[in-house]
């Protein structure tokens, strides 16, 4: 059941996905990307992270597609439906995309990953005779559910010094700040 | 004595040092330390050889020598070597030098570069006795490319007419061609016997025939290569070219260097390593016969020459020639016999030449005659050398001219009895052209257009003491007595040729044959020169045109070398450069132009690179 | 005239006698560093002096680093042979990289020939340069380039100095050049970084294949201490030889130089002609022979037959080219064949002909160059066929440029005699007493050289200054002044002082050479 | 307690971006005042790293300082990496006043805040030992470049460059990531040590072996290797002139501190190393063949350079994949002598075009009689690009292919030098034209005093890194040592 | 509860990406390459949460990373939108494959 609702969750985004790519009217693309999206954050859900879920709603499907049919308002014609979306070499990409697809599958499907069925946890033996803390691996069966993927566990993985995340957190604001700095000095129209 | 010889070769380097930096600006100075210098040498050269006459036969060898160049395990030396042959030649280079020199101040007295000449005689004459007293075939060489080098000054003396300077390169260059197999000989010498030196190779060569070391026909080749380089500076057939043609100088030079000395040097050489050539008849029988060859072809030609000077050069190459033969043929001293004799009676002729030239200004036979009367000196001296060289008794050219019969009589060349047919007929054809010439130019009558006058006594002192020697040289041999061939030979070669006197009988009865045969068509005018001509049409013209042989050269240079040229630059610049280089580095170019277009502007074709390249790269990867 | 006289024969003093003196004693001043430093001080100095002092400067510095090249060839002591006035300080340890200059039999006289030829260079270029600073300051760079690389005993500054004499040759030739210029400096540069492309990667693999972490050239050419195998040799000699075979312009890879010499100021193609190309034959002495023995037997009589037809090939286009400076350019493509024929001969006596052939076809050809540079100078052509009869005008002219083509010819007297028979020498040994069998073949062909390459000098002479008087320009013809004259005679002097006594240069390059044939092993 | 000292260059870089934001808001008209705070700022950030790269000089750093939990350090290979990005931003911000003036370009503060931001993102890069860490600065770095590249909104050809690069660097990143989720699936960490040691102790997979190729796409990208190499020459045609002289230098300089900290500490695993040594052994011929060849027809300067740095990537590959402290020593070097050469070629680029306004190369055209300064040092830069003595490039190659030798890519090496070789034709075709041709226009350019010092810098440095190269590569050799 | 392998993650994740990539390589509208990437990177976050949860649920790095991406992404998708605009303004048209004046 629960597995059920997985591989719905995934058909809907990946059809929708597929829609987005290829249908003409990019109003309609946008509104499929969204339901991608959607899909997605519920994988997300799945996954047993509520909060990324959330901030996947609010951040693509929110702010991000605001800012898309922004764009979409901006490039009028593109509601023109006479002339083809796909560019020239669209036979080339599907073969290109279908291709690394398969190659990527095939490598999967070799790999190690293979073989869980179930969530498994890598719990650390330390080997105190040889202080290898993390090369030395056992897998045992995981809990269901994690009391770690909280938002506090989150929070403090990001903001604590210690943990080591502080400073990119903190970084990524630099980049939002000129991201947007830059963004609207770009976008501004220019007197002329 | 010995130990100032050195000297000799040393003085006129000076001289010519002095004259080239210092003395340019005055004539008379630059002269005056030419010919001084040149009578200093001939009284050394002089004293040494009474020096030498004072010693026991057996011991007048001396050899100074200084390492010049060394790469173990061989040396290379320039010294000094004093022994009766040197010393002939030395006497014979200083004499005839110093009277040319001498000559020439009045013969070159009007000439503005006077120092210059001087100069250059310096240096030809410095250049050729150090030749002449070369120890080794190294220093031989040496020698014989700066008389090379001075010669072609000297011809080109006057380099303001093409004619000259044409010449001069020509003389150069044909020089060249010999020398490329005198310097393989040398180089093989020095190289196999680790020496160069003549006495220790010559030792090496006679011991290791003997003990097998060696084969004789190695030897031979050896000698062979040295011969080329004599072939090509005595003149000898094919390499005769370019000394008609070096007439172009002034006369006293064509005296001094191209009768007297500098075409004698390759007889010289020959006699110098003469038991390289004696170790194999094969070699033996090579220089005979192009000596043999030379002989007769020179003086058939200069039948018909109508230039005087070119009549004396190819009088000079025969004259060569039987010097070759004689050396060939085994007689060694014949041959240097009749170098030394030569060298007085042809420098005579040709000083005689410079002086009737110099009275009427042209070289043309038919534009001189009767000369002997305002030309008396002159006259009579010119009629002594054609004497001379005709062989008529008693005079010079008539003991070394049957002492060269003889030995090619009694040698053991093959067809020997063919060449001394051949050198008779020579000496019959020398009587001839010499006196046409002769005829044409003192006697009969006067066709030049203005009067002419007798030369200055500083040119007939020398003609007269020239035709002295010519005269009385061959005295030098007289039968029984044989001053000379005792002097000069020393070595292991056969045994002095003896007078013979059927066969001088013989060669007289040809020269005074020739002679008459000459007076009948030019004094007399019993028949006609234009008849004959007419009547052997085809054989004249081919004698007139010296058997085409220039043609011919020339025909080969322009086909050949011009054409090999012309090839080679075609290659450079079209294949090489405009090819290969330049298309090298065109297609690089159109290779970077093509590969622009992978360069679509798309964004999305970019991306598409990208991501087939990690495919691909995957692909190749994993497999 | 007495300016520049008291401008060179002072520091010339200096830089003999200054060394000596007891005050500084022996070793207070790094003699060879001080050589090599002395152009770059006039680089400088040139740069930075007033336009018109800027030759003064030049000429101070390149009349004493001539003195001190003298100096350094006075002092060599043959008979203890090997490098001397040895200079090393560490450089990067972990590169196997560093500073050491030394001088042996083989650089010393090469020494000489770097001055003079920088000297005679200076004074050739006296008045003619637009922009005297920078023409200076390039000429001093670039002599300062083949100094370095004749005294460099480690590759890495070899290269250095080897390579630093490209920018300033393609700005002197593209800059101060004539004609196809901007092609022909192109080319140059082109070419010799290909070139030299070869030569460093050969460098890099001698270095790692021996394991020993040096560049020293000493080290290196030591098998006993790399233990190249013969296929490692076999393989990598090529790839030096045809790299220095680039610079020594060895057919089929000679193309650049007739354009870069022809295009070239004067003074650019004395130094190119003379030195730099010089340097490609010490590379292969020096380097390539020392360190791959098995290697050079395997392939140099390929070389040699290239050798061969370098001699006869480019005087044979020599003789068909109309312009003055193609021919003396074509002639020292030829003359680079004898120096490659002697290396080739892989023996004692072809070896020091090859040694004495580089010091006499640089004088030679850079004698020649200033030649040509003046004829152009005074005719305003270089066309000979539109000249004739020069020497009537003209006599001292005349009377040089004889004393050249008779250089070139190889007459004796003229150190071209003495290198070129030696290089045949040592071609019939080679090729008759157990060496290169193809000798055999060559030795007899590259004879007749001496025949062709006599024929286009010979030709030259004859039209450009015998005959009628014939030249583009009337007006006033004036011969040579003693200011233009001075670079030839000190050029002339030591090719005759080699040629008329040779044994003591020879002595000197045999003491490196002799140990390097031992080292070889010859041919057993 | 946070050790500052870890990452007080970005902080400077940071505060003097805000600083000039500030400065643009409140005093729009200041340029001057907003130009000397950010080579300050510079500056500052300059002369912050020797104390933070280590207390005892620059050369060895026994304890580098080391902040929120290891996952920035500054080791000496970051503090080398550093101070090369600083320079060459302190390098194009000296390229891009004078530029800026003559296209009348009116956000400056935000420009160059926007650059500072991008170097930060640089530094940060170098010192970053872990993913997440190193992913951010680098998205800083090219989201800031992105919006660099684009800044000149009225001029087709920069909204070009942004929006290629834009797509282009989104989509490379995308593959990066999308790599690194992979090496997190098989290692279950994302610091770059921890990861090494773990690959390290289990059998090579195919995944893993896509994920590398994935990782060496994204990061190739950013110092244009070939074939992923494609935005390059569009990007720098169109960008304007400081911007591309920025990531010709910076850009590259940072994709090479993530190359070498992520492959030489990440993936060193004895199943993987030969693959991707030998996958960058190809790339870099790859490279090397393409960049040259492509750049010989070029007449646009920028278009020209950029299939150089093309080049310039595949020889510096060598280095990085040769390894070990010779290999990313002569990486380090070279990126040195190729920072002063590129830029100082940027900077007369910079003077030039303000004055003329052309950047094609006809426009160089008898540049040495308008100001010979500019053209000796287009010359010098140009020809240390090449390789040739007595220049730093020369010194630098030598480095760069001795390493490779040694480490059995004779082959490589070859084809190096012998690219090098044509390499030489283009870059003269611009040299002759400064040199060699007459100006069209004789009026004299003349540089500014900061210019001129500027040039006058990295002239000297190229000659003097050509001539003496043996501190500096000692230097470097020590900073490599840091990796191994 | 759940029983799904991760390589069913991973290949939803892929076929995500793959799509995405689709849209990248062969959409000619500049806003739906962009919707392509921003796909793209949400594969990679699926992927980065399956390894996470099947892997090691201790460490949090997998989710840190996602928000990371999530983040970058935004401020990516910001700067493309207003780089899409300035182009739009100049070539009259947001089409990727009309804006090809730079090549060769």
């Amino acid at each position: 059941m629960a597995n059920n609702v997985f591989y719905i969750l995934a058909g809907i985004s990946l059809l929708s996905a597929l829609m987005a790519m290829t249908l003409r009217n990019l109003f309609h693309c946008a509104l499929f990307w969204v339901l991608a999206m959607f899909g997605v954050a519920g994988v997300f859900l799945y996954l047993d992270s509520e909060f990324l879920a959330a901030v996947q709603v609010i951040i693509y499907v929110g702010a991000v597609t605001v800012f898309i049919f922004f764009g979409i308002m901006f490039t009028r014609n593109v509601m023109d439906e006479r002339i083809s979306v796909m560019n020239g070499q669209f036979a080339l990409a599907l073969i290109a995309a279908v291709g690394f697809a398969w190659i990527t599958h095939k490598a999967i499907q070799e790999s190690s990953f293979r073989g869980f069925e179930h969530p498994l946890i890598l719990t650390q033996e330390a080997a105190p005779d040889t202080g290898k803390t993390t090369t030395l691996a056992t897998l045992v069966s995981g809990p269901d559910a994690s009391s770690n993927m909280s938002v506090e566990n989150l929070a403090g993985d990001l903001l604590l010094p210690d943990r080591g995340f502080a400073y990119a957190f903190e970084f990524v604001s630099i980049l939002l700040l000129a991201a947007l700095i830059g963004a609207i000095v770009v976008a501004r129209k220019e007197p002329s | 004595m010995i130990q100032y010889s050195w000297l000799i070769p040393a003085l006129p380097a000076l001289a010519f040092v002095l004259i080239a930096l210092l003395t340019k600006r005055s004539k008379g100075l630059s002269a005056s330390i030419s010919i001084g210098v040149m009578a200093v040498c001939l009284a050394l050269s002089v004293c040494l050889f009474l020096h030498l006459l004072a010693l026991d036969p057996a011991g007048r060898v001396f050899a100074m020598n200084w390492t010049w160049l060394s790469v173990p395990p061989w040396q290379a030396n320039m010294g000094v070597l004093i022994d009766p042959l040197s010393v002939n030649m030395l006497l014979v280079v200083t004499l005839v030098s110093l009277l040319v020199q001498v000559y020439s101040l009045g013969y070159l007295q009007d000439d503005e570069r006077l120092s210059t000449y001087y100069s250059y005689l310096s240096l030809f004459t410095a250049s050729m006795l150090l030749l002449v007293v070369s120890t080794n075939f190294l220093q031989i060489f040496v020698g014989w490319e700066l008389v090379g080098v001075s010669s072609y000054l000297l011809v080109g003396f006057w380099y303001f007419k093409p004619e000259a300077a044409e010449a001069a390169k020509k003389a150069f260059v044909v020089n060249r061609i010999g020398d490329v197999g005198f310097l393989m000989g040398v180089a093989a010498i020095g190289m196999t016997f680790n020496n160069f030196d003549f006495t220790q190779v010559e030792a090496l060569v006679t011991q290791g025939v003997a003990h097998g070391t060696y084969t004789s026909g190695f030897v031979s080749i050896l000698a062979l290569l040295l011969f080329c380089g004599a072939v090509g500076k005595s003149a000898q057939f094919p390499l005769h070219v370019w000394l008609p043609d070096a007439m172009e100088g002034p006369t006293p030079v064509s005296a001094l260097i191209h009768a007297a000395t500098m075409v004698a040097a390759g007889v010289y050489m020959v006699a110098r390593t003469f038991p390289l050539f004696s170790a194999d008849l094969h070699a033996m029988t090579v220089v005979a016969y192009v000596g043999g060859f030379t002989a007769l072809f020179a003086a058939s030609i200069a039948l018909t020459q109508d230039d005087i000077k070119r009549i004396l050069a190819y009088s000079t190459l025969s004259q060569l020639g039987y010097m070759m033969l004689a050396l060939g043929a085994g007689g060694y001293t014949a041959g240097m016999f009749h170098l030394t004799t030569h060298a007085c009676f042809k420098a005579l002729l040709f000083l005689g030449a410079g002086s009737v030239i110099h009275a009427v200004h042209s070289n043309d036979i038919w534009k001189m005659g009767a000369l002997m009367k305002p030309m008396r000196v002159t006259g009579v001296t010119f009629l002594i050398a054609a004497l001379a060289i005709s062989g008529v008794p008693p005079l010079a050219g008539f003991w070394s001219k049957d002492e060269i019969f003889a030995a090619v009589r009694d040698s053991s060349v093959p067809g020997h009895q063919w060449l001394l047919a051949a050198a008779v007929f020579t000496a019959f054809l020398t009587a001839f052209y010499m006196f046409r010439l002769f005829f044409v130019v003192f006697l009969g009558e006067a066709r030049s257009p203005q009067a002419a006058h007798e030369s200055p006594k500083v040119m007939t002192v020398p003609l007269l003491i020239l035709a002295v020697l010519s005269i009385s040289a061959g005295w030098l041999n007289w039968p029984g007595w044989d001053a000379f061939s005792r002097f000069v030979y020393e070595g292991p070669a056969p045994h002095p040729e003896s007078f013979d006197g059927v066969l001088a009988l013989f060669s007289s009865l040809v020269a005074l044959a020739g002679l008459t045969l000459s007076g009948l068509f030019y004094y007399w005018k019993v028949f006609s020169a234009q008849k004959a001509a007419d009547r052997f049409h085809p054989l004249y013209l081919l004698l007139k045109n010296k058997y085409y042989v220039d043609e011919f050269y020339g025909w080969l240079v322009r086909k050949f070398t011009w054409g090999l040229a012309s090839l080679f630059d075609w290659l450079d610049r079209q294949v090489i450069d405009g090819g290969l280089v330049d298309g090298l580095g065109r297609l690089t170019q159109d290779l970077g132009g093509l590969l622009r277009f992978t360069q679509t502007g798309s964004v999305q074709n970019y991306a598409l690179v990208i991501l087939a390249a990690v495919a691909v790269i995957y692909l190749c990867v994993s497999f | 005239m007495i300016s520049i006289l008291t401008v060179s024969l002072v520091p010339l003093a200096l830089g003999l006698f200054l060394f000596h003196s007891e005050a500084l004693g022996p070793n207070a001043l790094p003699l060879l560093s001080t050589y090599m430093a002395l152009p770059l001080v006039a680089a400088l100095a040139s740069f930075w002096a007033p336009a018109r002092l800027a030759r003064w400067a030049t000429l101070f510095f390149a009349s004493a680093q001539l003195g001190l090249a003298l100096k350094i060839f006075c002092l060599y002591q043959t008979a203890l042979g090997g490098y001397q006035f040895t200079e090393q300080f560490p450089g990067l340890e972990g590169l196997g990289l560093h500073y050491a200059l030394g001088v042996d039999g083989l650089s010393a006289p090469l020494l000489i020939l770097v001055s003079a030829v920088y000297w005679a260079g200076v004074l050739a270029s006296w008045d003619s340069p637009a922009r005297p600073k920078e023409y200076f300051a390039f000429f001093s760079l670039m002599t300062a380039g083949a100094a370095g690389a004749f005294l460099s005993l480690d590759l890495f500054f070899f290269f250095l100095f080897y390579e630093l004499d490209i920018l300033p040759m393609f700005l002197l030739i593209g800059i101060w050049g004539s004609g196809r210029k901007q092609y022909a400096a192109t080319k140059f540069a082109l070419y010799l970084v290909g070139g030299s492309a070869l030569i460093l990667v050969g460098f890099l693999a001698l270095h790692f294949a021996s394991g020993i972490n040096s560049f020293d050239i000493r080290v290196l050419g030591d098998l006993a201490q790399t233990g190249f195998s013969p296929a490692f040799q076999n393989f990598w000699f090529p790839v030096l030889g045809v790299g220095f075979g680039v610079l020594l312009a060895l057919i089929p890879f000679h193309t650049w130089s007739p354009d870069a010499y022809a295009s070239a100021p004067t003074a650019a193609s004395m130094m190119n002609a003379g030195v730099l190309k010089t340097l490609g034959g010490y590379g292969l002495l020096r380097v390539a022979l020392p360190a791959l023995p098995d290697g050079a037997k395997h392939w140099l009589p390929l070389f040699a037959v290239l050798a061969v037809l370098n001699m006869l090939y480019a005087s044979l286009v020599a003789l068909r080219q109309k312009d003055i400076k193609y021919v003396v350019a074509y002639s020292s493509v030829a003359h680079c064949g004898y120096l490659v024929l002697g290396i080739c001969t892989l023996e004692a006596t072809g070896f020091s002909g090859a040694a004495l052939q580089m010091v006499s076809q640089g004088l030679l050809t850079a004698f020649a160059f200033g030649l040509v540079g003046l004829i152009e100078n005074r005719t305003g052509t270089r066309q000979w066929e539109q000249l004739g009869g020069l020497s009537a005008l003209a006599p001292v002219l005349g009377g040089l440029f004889m004393l050249n083509t008779m250089a070139n010819v190889g007459l004796p007297g003229f150190s071209s005699f003495v290198a070129e028979f030696m290089v045949f020498l040592g071609a019939f040994r080679s090729g008759f007493e157990g060496g290169f069998a193809i000798l055999k073949i060559l030795f007899p062909i590259a004879v007749t050289a001496i025949v062709i390459g006599a024929v286009y000098y010979l030709r030259l002479m004859q039209n450009v200054f015998f005959g009628p008087v014939r030249r583009p320009t009337e007006g006033p013809f004036v011969d040579l002044r003693s200011r233009e004259i001075l670079p030839l005679v000190l050029l002339l002097v030591l090719s005759l002082a080699i040629g008329l006594y040779p044994k003591p240069w020879a002595d000197m390059v045999n003491s490196s050479l002799v140990p390097l044939i031992d080292h070889l092993g010859g041919f057993k | 307690m946070i050790e500052f000292s870890a990452f007080q260059t970005e902080i400077w870089l940071i505060a003097t971006a805000l600083l000039i934001i500030g400065v643009g808001l409140f005093l729009p008209g200041q340029k001057k005042a907003m130009d000397w705070l950010a080579l300050l700022g510079v500056l500052g950030a300059l002369l912050t790293l020797p104390c933070s790269g280590s207390r005892c000089g620059a050369v060895v750093c026994a304890m580098p300082p080391e902040a929120f939990h290891g996952f920035l350090r500054v080791d000496g290979l970051a503090v080398f990496f550093k101070g090369l990005i600083l320079l060459g931003t302190f390098l194009a911000l000296v390229a891009s006043f004078r530029y800026l003036d003559s296209q009348a370009v009116r956000h400056r503060s935000e420009f160059l805040a926007i650059l500072l931001f991008s170097a930060a993102g640089a530094t940060s890069l170098a010192g970053s030992q872990e993913l997440i860490t190193l992913y951010v600065s680098l998205e800083t770095l090219t989201i800031s470049s992105f919006l660099l590249a684009a800044f000149l909104k009225k001029d087709k050809a920069s909204n070009e460059a942004g929006l290629k690069y834009l797509l282009l660097g989104a989509f490379s990143s995308a593959l990066l990531l999308f790599g690194f989720s992979y090496l997190y699936g098989l290692t279950g960490t994302t610091v770059i040590a921890e990861m090494g040691k773990s690959l390290l102790a289990q059998p090579s997979s195919a995944i893993e072996v896509l994920a590398v190729i994935l990782v060496v796409a994204g990061l190739a990208f950013k110092i244009s290797l070939a074939p992923f190499h494609m935005w390059t020459p569009d990007v720098y045609e169109g960008a304007p002139l400081p911007v591309t002289a920025y990531l010709s230098v910076v850009s590259k300089i940072a994709g090479f501190a993530a190359l070498a900290r992520i492959f030489w500490v990440g993936l060193t695993a004895p199943a993987l190393l030969p693959v991707w040594t030998g996958l960058f052994a190809v790339l870099a011929a790859l490279s090397m063949i393409l960049g040259n060849l492509e750049a010989l027809p070029q007449t646009n300067l920028k278009r020209l350079m950029g299939y150089s740095s093309i080049a310039q990537a595949g020889y510096l590959v060598t280095g990085l994949l040769a390894g070990g402290t010779l290999g990313i020593g002569a990486l380090l070097f070279y990126l040195a002598a190729y920072l002063f050469a590129n830029l100082g070629v940027f900077l007369v680029a910079a003077v030039v075009s303000s004055k003329t306004g052309g950047e094609r190369i006809v426009d160089y055209a008898g540049l040495w009689k308008r100001e010979p300064f500019l053209a000796a040092v287009l010359t010098a830069g140009l020809f240390s690009l090449a390789g040739l003595p007595p220049f730093a490039g020369f010194a630098g190659k030598w480095f760069l292919f001795s390493a490779a030798v040694a480490k059995g890519y004779t082959w490589l090496a070859l084809l190096g030098v012998l690219f090098s070789a044509v390499s030489l034709y283009y870059y003269l075709q611009i040299v002759r034209q400064a040199l060699l041709a007459e100006p069209k226009d004789p009026s004299p350019i003349e540089a500014g005093l900061l210019e001129k010092c500027v040039l006058g810098f990295c002239l000297m440095a190229i000659v003097l890194f050509g001539f003496w190269p043996t501190p500096i590569a000692q230097w470097a050799q020590s900073a490599a040592s840091s990796l191994f | 509860m759940s029983t799904v392998p991760l390589a069913h993650f991973l290949y939803f994740a892929l076929a995500l990406f793959s799509i995405g990539l689709f849209g990248v390589l062969a959409r000619k509208n500049a806003i739906s390459v962009l919707l392509g990437v921003e796909m793209m990177l949400n594969a990679v976050n699926i992927n980065y949460l399956a390894f996470a949860k099947y892997w090691n649920w201790n460490s949090l790095t997998g989710p840190v990373f996602v928000i990371f991406i999530i983040a970058v992404g935004a401020a990516e998708v910001a700067v493309a939108l207003a780089i899409v605009i300035s182009v739009y303004r100049q070539f009259k048209s947001a089409n990727v494959d009309e804006v090809h004046a730079l090549k060769g």
